[in-house]
């Protein structure tokens, strides 16, 4: 090649990687202008949805579906999923709110810690089912969603613990403030960031990325995945144990049935964050920012008089509005940068290569 | 040489169900020395790599290094015994960037967690070793396959092992790229590490080694130093018997245009591309790897969409972005990446060469096994494909067999016109000889075959002419009689232009 | 082709003919010994109907019979349709119910009381036809305006309020809000205004999020009134919480123990609810004197139910278990359920 | 393909069958009331509507797709159902306008997901929420429930104990399988959920055969809803929440790998059947829910498992790559 190919050649790919690493930030780009358009629209209508008071709430409603969604992306990225973690959720709810209507001299740092242990335990069931048996994540969660529910069930009996039987300095947790910020909120914003600096820094971090964008090449390239793959469940169980304590102190009245269902909000916010639901890609402030908006809508839609019987399907439209615009602006880049003669082969109008495709 | 060898095999053997892929094959390699291993399709070369580098564990005999005995449980082992490889096939991480693929499980740690920009530096000089320009922070996906081999490289390069294990590292690579290839490979021996080189370009093996051990059917055959032997030894130490004309182009009348491609254009990837194909002639598309050969082939089969031009096949004009349109014309595509595009790796061989062609083996509204068996038969037979059973998954078979299994899979279908990218990619010297034969008698047949690749010889001795890409342009056409090695790569490196 | 004018009039015809064909009650005949009774609630695990269901399985042992409770663990009615054609399998001698929907259930009801099982429905009617007795825990209508009655005491019969109810199709909720509806029509409650019904889908999340939508929306709210325990629980929590409590005033139907801190901390003044003990144990008696015959489900009938003493069958089959408990600081302590 | 499907029976198949075998033996003989015609034919016609919808789940889920709005679209259906029988017209009119919602549902589902190349799972967890809104729209909080008994008992007989729903599903299941199985469109279907790139290449209309096994599973899904509508003579708009998992498990408890390209027809009916009668011979034995649940998690965790078991031992002797999960 002569010198002059080489420059040119070297220019172009400059030019290409600025582009790349904005179509990175677009990534989350496309969720945060929904957020907006969100926010935008319904304080224009009710200015009280912009209050302090209400972003506050929001920040409260969005703060345990944010920490669950988290954890998710940790094992979303190893191109697994767990659909269990509802029902991890009941289960450490219940068990938290039981020893402390019970046994009232535990301490509640040690109750909180025990649901974090019994959340990791359940993610540990997981972690080997998936990562040592080889079972296809969405198998054994859906199992697991059954079977911890079952145990959270026989545990239960029916029986009811209220708020009236835990103690005050627990439930306060879930309703104090610090510096204006509601607890529970900062809790999640520290694991947010936590695991997204522990995502993008450590090298275990990198390699669950890697393990879910080419499993076999993980393999090959010396990553112990099982090991890592087990961590990830298990980190998402202990997340997932940490929310259940978090449920039980917000809401203060817990039975067995607490958080059923909620998996599907939770896999719903990893997925409009532009988490590929098939593993490689995405972020947990992506995950985070779709917990938001999801949280977003709900409480919007109740400041904004809307019919109670239309609300479950704007929610919808809602949604999919917002997963539409994301992709919408990924292609808009995407053809921004083949046109800028950059090396592109995932035409969009055709069938993503392989199945390791990030559809989002 | 009475040094120890770093790494050897000892007697080992390993099969796969009933089939015996390596038996009883001893190995040493030598610091200091680049050995090849050379063998047909099948013959084992690949399992031992996966041996040496801990991914199989042997049924019996054993791994010395340094003389004694090791177990390696997984590659993550022998990874810490020095051996770094290059897989015959990529195995990159499609989300991640180039420089987290070359340095995933040991990026460079600074105060705060991974430190990215000794990883860029790192990847940067490592290009520049190899004179490959490539922006560490791209993401993998989307690299060519010969771009992907590089990355490989740069990746074994980079953990600095006293054993680097090659499997077909330039299969994918053309010329420039090969040459700067065994400049560092020539580089590291003289640092005294250990090379295992496997290659069916015959020419490379006696360019670069000092050694090579020749498979047969899994079986060791013989162990020379390549000053000894002769390309023509090596051949019949690999196949057992004597082999014909390795070219036998037959010369052929070009019928009338088959294929017509007017100003193709799809912007960012190649312009302004028009050229002809006729029945009976053997067009080479020839070019620098990434010059945009495959993005034409890819355009013509309506894979990609094109955003100026045409394309017409028997005077009819193609549907853009159809395949299926194109087919129905009676056009084919043997895809340059045979496991993405080629191959679904988890059906059965019979099942994938029936697979374009379902139309053909219908009774009524259902497929007749039978008849799709017949057919796959037939032609594993033409090809001579080595395989235990036809409805074993195509992922068990060796590379160069699945190379055939897609070829299969669209001369089945008897087209007239025929698209092949890179066909003897991974493909023995043998069996190139017959996929050779193959398209020279398609040809004659008078079917318009346009053959990309990134071979000199095989283009110089198959092609009736030659179209050179440049940079996304085609920079000439030069006619059998002119195609010389030095006026393709003249218009190859837009050095001239016709 | 078949429309639904068609099939009104077909079952208005066949309605006429099929009326008066049960047989005669013996009022005196003893109850039977070793009577197999069935609870299916709405959903097991629910303290609710575990309370209601204890209740009448005890009733089952003092007069000499067998009760157990089953049932789906997803308030559907499709899986309560699964247990009713099971428990007719096991020859139970009465099905005592509380319906998920009202219609879903009614084939497979008809079916077990054409194979002699007796049914009783509780806490959620079935249409008439799917049942012999309906248990009603209290007069929808007098639930209902006592709520609306409760809380204008509370608010001085002046303001704003809304209501949080259960999902917008749970069929006891709806019946009690239209009364409410027609309550507040009443010239002593024309300076309060229904301004909104909310549904928290008997989900913590949803409800929670609704309370502060309605406090947001209507900053000025007096009071809110969510007839569903999920529900009263999540706004009393979010109220015990905000600069509201106390302020917006917050009632609605709820168990003692769900809500005594609530009471006592000022965030509730008063609310209501039946014993859901009584009406299982209610219910209970009531199969067993259809099951040994006593009554047939007439209205008129009379039977006794142990320590309840005597119950009268009333129009369209109902049994009434009597007027709602109403709980405040000062009695609240005697309860625990 | 005969060794193929020796194979398969080996592995999955075979296991289930020897399971849902081995269930049935063991209720007829320690249940009370479970072999007899009348609690057959009631667990038959209670797996219907998963039944119905498990067939072109199988098939989406084989070419690698997801639909989880199936049982939404159902409850829309019945919405329709309901409100235009409200309205007034005659069944046999609205029977086939409630197929075309369905269909409707299917396309928009299909269109997101072709068109625009987003994920399956992403979409239908949208159209979850928005068709289930829908239906709340349409029929609010009415039960509608005067629907004509020549249909509502036409959807719970049954001849001997096999109720006309089941040779309904009987005939559906024999047309999905022999597509699945035996036609050239079953072949694209496999190879493209296998790898889509290849399918492509090999000219098989990958946009195509999308999008309308989204439209199948929608009308399939309205079929089921005017089965579920007759059987129980209720139209709601909450007529089948929660039934996409119950489907969508037993799709995989049959032995389809949710990665797609993998997956026979007789093994998820199998499963459909196995979970029926494990349910029933459960709630007979008067089994709690809570058990029942339970069991129902380790069923599906152990078919999986099981196999699997066999592999891992193997691995343990032989260090080997594998490539995607085992399923
Ligand atoms: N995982 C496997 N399972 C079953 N058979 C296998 C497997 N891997 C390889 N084989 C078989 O082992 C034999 C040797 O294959 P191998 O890949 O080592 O050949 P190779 O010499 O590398 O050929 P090529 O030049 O085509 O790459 C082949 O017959 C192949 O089908
Ligand atoms: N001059 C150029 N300007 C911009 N992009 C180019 C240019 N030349 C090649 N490319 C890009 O490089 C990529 C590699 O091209 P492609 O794979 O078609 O090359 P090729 O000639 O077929 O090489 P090979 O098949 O040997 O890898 C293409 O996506 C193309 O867009
Ligand atoms: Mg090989
Ligand atoms: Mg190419």
């Amino acid at each position: 090649m002569t010198a002059t190919a080489t420059r040119t050649e070297a220019v172009r790919r400059n030019g290409g990687r600025r582009l790349v690493d904005r179509v990175a930030r677009v990534r989350e780009l496309g969720i945060v202008v929904a957020l907006g358009l969100l926010f935008g629209v319904t304080g224009a209508v009710n200015p009280s949805f912009l209050t302090t008071a209400s972003l506050r709430d929001i920040l409260l409603n969005s703060a345990i579906v944010a920490m669950l969604a988290v954890g998710q992306t940790l094992v979303v990225v190893t191109r697994n999923v767990d659909l269990s973690v509802s029902s991890v959720v009941g289960l450490s709810a219940f068990g938290g709110a039981l020893v402390l209507a019970d046994h009232p001299g535990v301490p509640i740092p040690a109750v909180i810690a025990g649901c974090v242990v019994l959340g990791a335990l359940c993610g540990a069931v997981n972690g080997l089912l998936v990562g040592a048996a080889k079972v296809p994540a969405l198998v054994a969660t859906l199992g697991t969603l059954y079977a911890f529910r079952g145990i959270d069930f026989a545990w239960a009996g029916g029986r009811q613990v209220n708020a009236a039987d835990m103690p005050e300095g627990f439930l306060s947790l879930g309703t104090r403030s610090v510096l204006g910020v509601p607890l529970l909120a900062l809790v999640a914003l520290v694991v947010l960031l936590v695991v997204g600096w522990m995502l993008g820094n450590l090298r275990a971090g990198r390699e669950l990325y890697a393990i879910g964008s080419n499993p076999e090449a993980a393999v090959l390239a010396g990553i112990r995945v099982r090991r890592r793959i087990v961590a990830a469940f298990v980190a998402n169980g202990a997340l997932a144990g940490l929310a259940g304590v978090m449920w039980a102190a917000r809401f203060g009245t817990v039975d067995a049935t607490v958080a059923t269902g909620k998996e599907l909000d939770v896999i719903a916010a990893v997925v409009v964050g532009g988490v590929a639901i098939f593993g490689g890609s995405g972020t947990v402030y992506g995950a985070a920012l779709g917990a938001l908006l999801l949280t977003g809508i709900t409480s919007a839609l109740a400041v904004l008089r809307v019919d109670a019987l239309a609300q479950t399907a704007i929610n919808g439209a809602l949604l999919l509005a917002a997963i539409v615009l994301d992709r919408v602006l990924a292609l808009r880049v995407a053809a921004a940068l083949r046109r800028r003669r950059f090396h592109e082969t995932t035409d969009p109008v055709e069938p993503a290569p392989g199945r390791t495709a990030d559809g989002s | 040489m009475n040094e120890t060898p770093v790494l050897s095999l000892s007697q080992v053997s390993k099969a796969f169900g009933a089939v015996r892929a390596v038996r009883e094959v001893s190995l040493a390699l030598f610091p200091g020395e680049v050995h090849a291993l050379a063998g047909e399709n099948g013959a084992g070369k690949s399992t031992i790599v996966k041996i040496l580098s801990g991914v199989h564990r042997p049924d019996s005999g054993r791994i010395l290094l340094d003389g004694e005995p090791v177990e390696f449980g997984g590659p993550a082992d022998a990874q810490r015994a020095g051996v770094a490889v290059i897989y015959q096939e990529p195995t990159l991480f499609p989300d991640l960037s180039v420089m987290e693929n070359i340095f995933m499980g040991r990026q460079p740690r600074g105060r705060l967690g991974i430190d990215r920009r000794a990883m860029r530096a790192g990847a940067a000089e490592l290009f520049g070793r190899l004179g490959v320009h490539l922006d560490p922070d791209q993401p993998a996906r989307g690299l060519s396959i010969a771009d992907q081999q590089l990355v490989e490289i740069a990746k074994a390069l980079s953990r600095q092992a006293r054993v680097l294990v090659m499997d077909e590292p330039t299969a994918a690579l053309s010329g420039t790229e090969v040459a700067r290839l065994f400049g560092v490979a020539r580089t590291l021996r003289s640092q005294g590490c250990a090379l295992l080189f496997i290659s069916h370009r015959l020419e490379e093996i006696f360019e670069l080694c000092r050694r090579v051990t020749t498979l047969r059917d899994g079986a060791y055959v013989a162990e020379d130093l390549i000053a000894d032997i002769t390309p023509d030894d090596l051949v019949r130490r690999m196949v057992g018997r004597e082999l014909e004309a390795l070219f036998p182009k037959q010369e052929t009348e070009a019928g009338e245009v088959a294929l017509k491609v007017r100003r193709l254009t799809r912007e960012g990837v190649f312009t302004d591309v028009s050229f002809d194909v006729r029945r009976g002639e053997i067009v080479a598309l020839a070019g620098l790897v990434g010059a945009g050969r495959s993005e034409v082939a890819r355009a013509v089969f309506g894979i990609d969409r094109w955003d100026a031009g045409s394309v017409e096949v028997d005077g009819r004009r193609l549907r853009p972005a159809s395949p299926t349109a194109a087919m129905a014309a009676g056009l084919a595509l043997v895809p340059e990446d045979r496991r993405q595009q080629g191959l679904v790796m988890d059906l059965s061989i019979e099942r994938n060469i029936g697979l374009a062609g379902l139309a053909d083996v219908r009774r009524g509204p259902l497929v007749s096994r039978a008849a799709e068996r017949e057919r796959a038969r037939d032609w594993a037979v033409r090809l001579r494909l080595k395989f235990a059973r036809l409805t074993d998954a195509v992922s068990v078979l060796s590379g160069g067999n699945q190379q055939k299994v897609v070829l299969a899979k669209w001369l089945a279908r008897r087209p007239s016109v025929l698209i092949v990218d890179e066909p003897t990619r991974g493909i023995d010297v043998g069996t190139k000889a017959e996929v050779h034969r193959l398209l020279s008698e398609l040809a004659a047949s008078g079917v318009a075959v346009l053959m990309i690749s990134s071979e000199l010889p095989e283009v110089l001795g198959m092609a009736d002419r030659v179209l050179v890409m440049h940079e996304g342009r085609l920079a000439a056409e030069i006619p059998r009689a002119d195609a010389t090695e030095e006026s393709v790569m003249a218009a190859a490196t837009g050095r001239s232009r016709a | 082709g078949t429309t639904k004018s068609d099939v009104a009039q077909q079952s208005s015809a066949s309605a006429t003919a099929a009326a008066s064909s049960a047989p005669a009650a013996d009022p005196n005949a003893p109850l039977k010994q070793g009577l197999k009774i069935a609870f299916l609630p709405k959903q097991v695990n629910n303290p609710y109907f575990t309370i209601a269901d204890k209740g009448g399985i005890e009733a089952a042992k003092e007069f000499g019979g067998e009760g157990k409770e089953v049932g789906p663990s997803d308030a559907s009615a499709s899986s309560q349709v699964s247990y009713i054609n099971t428990l007719m399998q096991q020859k139970q001698d009465a099905i005592v119910i509380s319906a998920n929907d009202p219609n879903a259930v009614v084939p497979a009801l008809k079916q077990a009381m054409a194979a002699g099982v007796k049914v009783v429905s509780y806490d959620s009617d079935t249409a008439p036809e799917g049942r012999h007795v309906f248990v009603n825990q209290a007069g929808a209508e007098d639930l209902g305006r006592t709520e609306v009655q409760l809380l204008a005491e509370q608010i001085g019969h002046k303001g704003k309020i809304a209501v949080l109810s259960a999902t917008p199709n749970a069929t006891n909720q709806n019946t009690w809000i239209d009364f409410m509806k027609d309550e507040l029509k009443k010239p002593e409650y024309k300076d309060m205004e229904l301004v909104k019904v909310a549904y928290g889908n008997d989900d913590d999340d949803k409800s929670f999020a609704e309370t502060q939508g309605l406090l947001r929306s209507y900053p000025d709210l007096a009071g809110i009134i969510s007839p569903t325990t999920v529900g009263i629980a999540a706004a009393a929590r979010y109220l015990s919480d905000s600069p509201s409590k106390g302020k917006v005033k917050l009632t609605g139907l709820g168990t003692p123990n769900q809500l005594r801190k609530f009471v006592k901390d000022g965030t509730i003044e008063a609310f209501e609810l039946w014993n859901p003990a009584d009406l299982g144990y209610l219910a209970s008696y009531a199969a067993a004197a259809l099951a040994s015959g006593q009554v047939t489900g007439a209205e008129g009938e009379k039977f006794k139910a142990g320590k309840l003493g005597e119950y009268t069958i009333g129009a369209k089959g109902e049994v009434l278990l009597g007027k709602p408990t109403v709980f405040n600081k000062d009695n609240i302590d005697k309860f625990n359920f | 393909m005969a060794a193929d499907l020796a194979r398969m029976a080996r592995r999955w198949e075979g296991l289930i069958l020897v399971l849902l075998v081995g269930v049935s033996v063991w209720a007829s003989l320690g249940v009370d009331g479970f072999a007899n015609g009348s609690n057959v034919s009631f667990l038959l016609l209670d797996t219907t509507e998963i039944a119905l919808m498990a067939l072109t789940m199988t098939l989406v889920i084989v070419a690698a797709e997801i639909d989880l709005s199936v049982a939404s679209t159902l409850g829309l259906s019945c919405a329709v159902l309901g409100w235009l029988w409200n309205a007034g017209l005659p069944i046999e009119a609205i029977m086939p306008i409630c197929l075309l919602v369905g269909a409707a549902c299917g396309a928009f589902n299909g269109l997101l997901v072709t068109r625009l190349g987003l994920p399956s799972l992403a979409v239908t967890i949208g159209t979850f929420a928005l068709f289930r809104g829908l239906a709340y729209v349409m029929l609010g909080d009415q039960a509608v429930a005067d629907l004509p008994p020549a249909y509502t008992s036409l959807a719970t007989a049954s001849i001997g104990p096999i109720p006309l729903a089941s040779v309904l599903v009987a005939v559906l299941a024999v047309v999905a399988a022999t597509l699945l199985h035996a036609t050239g469109l079953g072949r694209s279907i496999v190879a493209l959920g296998s790898n889509v790139e290849a399918a492509w290449f090999a000219g098989v209309r990958v946009k195509r055969i999308k999008f309308w096994l989204f439209v199948a599973s929608g009308v399939m899904a309205s079929l089921a809803s005017l089965v579920y509508t007759f059987r129980y003579a209720s139209a709601r708009a909450d007529n089948g929440v929660g039934l996409e998992l119950a489907v969508v498990a037993a799709v995989l408890l049959g032995g389809v790998s949710i990665f797609g390209g993998r997956g026979t027809l007789p093994g998820v009916l199998m499963a459909v059947l196995l979970l029926g009668v494990v349910r029933n011979a459960l709630i007979l034995a008067d089994v709690a829910n809570e058990v029942l649940n339970f069991v129902t998690g380790l069923l599906l965790v152990a078919s999986v498992l099981a196999p699997n078991l066999g592999a891992v031992w193997r691995r343990r002797t032989s260090p080997q790559v594998e490539g995607k999960p085992a399923s």
